[in-house]
């Protein structure tokens, strides 16, 4: 498990591949990439500069991924998250997963994101030609980050 | 270490005007709701802290409840709800 | 949309950053990749043989991805799946869906895995240290597959 | 053209010791069920082909059930339940 909060941009290929590299039981890798769109909110997206909590932002993640890896069995997991200013375009975040089946990457690869977007300390300002304003957090990531506690709670009654 | 040390992040930040302070925990101020309204006294910007409006908090970099506990030494963030991904 | 079946390894990141170069309207990358693993069933595998039938398996991927682009709005996705003899370790097929927003992202990009699983003529002759057999179906991909059956009626039932 | 071009795809393949073969539609066959049951009364190795046995088919390289209708000139395939992915 590794996580990291950086500027720079990172390399996916070489992510995706170190995911599985010499760990011949990894059957799937699921992963995402999540990008500086152009418009926000019916604005067009000039830049957007990520705002971060140093320090707290990597525990905040690592937490996340301790979780997803007692949810599910997983061989491997990298999540980067990008912070400062960005274009359209840019790259903002990764998360990568591996594991030996499909299931249970796919699940605990959106179970990250959907964490990852209403627990990690980031804020958007968005540049658009109106002015900078700061990006609302939308009610749809709460809604995707609760889904996770209901099936939790499903696992637990079958148990 | 006797004081809080307070951080403002984002669109809070700016409506403060200030990132951050070291700040003696104010008598009879012991949880983190106690503490929001203490600072939401001081008026003007500070309202932005006031109950009703939609602050979150992390103490000692952990997201926390307005129930949860502050002591002398504590690291106490506020900010607004959280945009990465 | 473009889907292709060969022999050869492909680049997992040049074919993540396609999906979205240009687009700056892409704001999530869902990617998955499979991978032969070093055990199956138990037995150690020391390599794998994936036969198709040629012509039929570009019209049903191709056919996977329509329906996935009719039920999410999507703007952009690439699937590969190799054929031939394949190490432990070595890549098997590559799913990557653009959309806006992740949620379509996600849910088609494991949509196109199921489907592909079950409706793609591919079949796998694993070679053990007791001789090569050919891999069983598993009664999981046709339960993973027929999830988006009851998915659509119920999204069906809602209209 | 008047035959049909039939295929066997992976241990269907090799259970029949055969990968395809070009056939003037028989008498009364009609359906891709019809067809199977044909080729299976050719007896021996031909009975994986038989009742019972998981054997998937397509027609013209779609997916096609076993009551889906056969003509010459069809490219039909049958094989065992995909496993690609």
């Amino acid at each position: 498990m590794s996580v990291s909060v950086q500027e720079a941009d990172f390399d996916v290929g070489a992510e995706i591949t170190a995911l599985s590299a010499g760990r011949a039981e990894v059957g799937a890798v699921a992963s995402f990439v999540g990008l500086v769109r152009n418009a926000g909110h019916g604005n067009a997206v000039a830049a957007m500069t990520l705002e971060h909590y140093p320090g707290m932002t990597e525990s905040a993640l690592a937490e996340i991924v301790v979780e997803a890896q007692g949810r599910w069995p997983l061989q491997g997991v990298r999540v980067i998250h990008r912070y400062g200013r960005l274009l359209p375009g840019e790259r903002i975040v990764f998360v990568g997963v591996a594991s030996a089946h499909r299931g249970a990457a796919f699940a605990a690869c959106e179970f990250i994101m959907d964490y990852l977007k209403t627990r990690a300390p980031f804020w958007k300002l968005e540049e658009t030609p109106e002015g900078a304003h700061w990006v609302d957090a939308r009610e749809s990531d709460d809604a995707a980050a609760s889904r996770w506690e209901e099936s939790w709670e499903a696992i637990d009654q079958r148990r | 270490m006797t004081e809080l040390n307070i951080l403002y992040f984002a669109s809070l930040r700016e409506a403060l005007g200030c990132s951050g302070e070291r700040l003696s925990l104010p008598e009879g101020v012991s949880t983190l709701g106690a503490l929001r309204e203490h600072l939401a006294a001081r008026g003007e910007g500070w309202a932005a802290l006031a109950a009703g409006r939609n602050v979150r908090a992390a103490v000692n970099q952990r997201m926390a409840g307005f129930d949860a506990p502050v002591a002398p030494g504590d690291e106490v963030a506020f900010f607004p709800p959280v945009t990465g991904g």
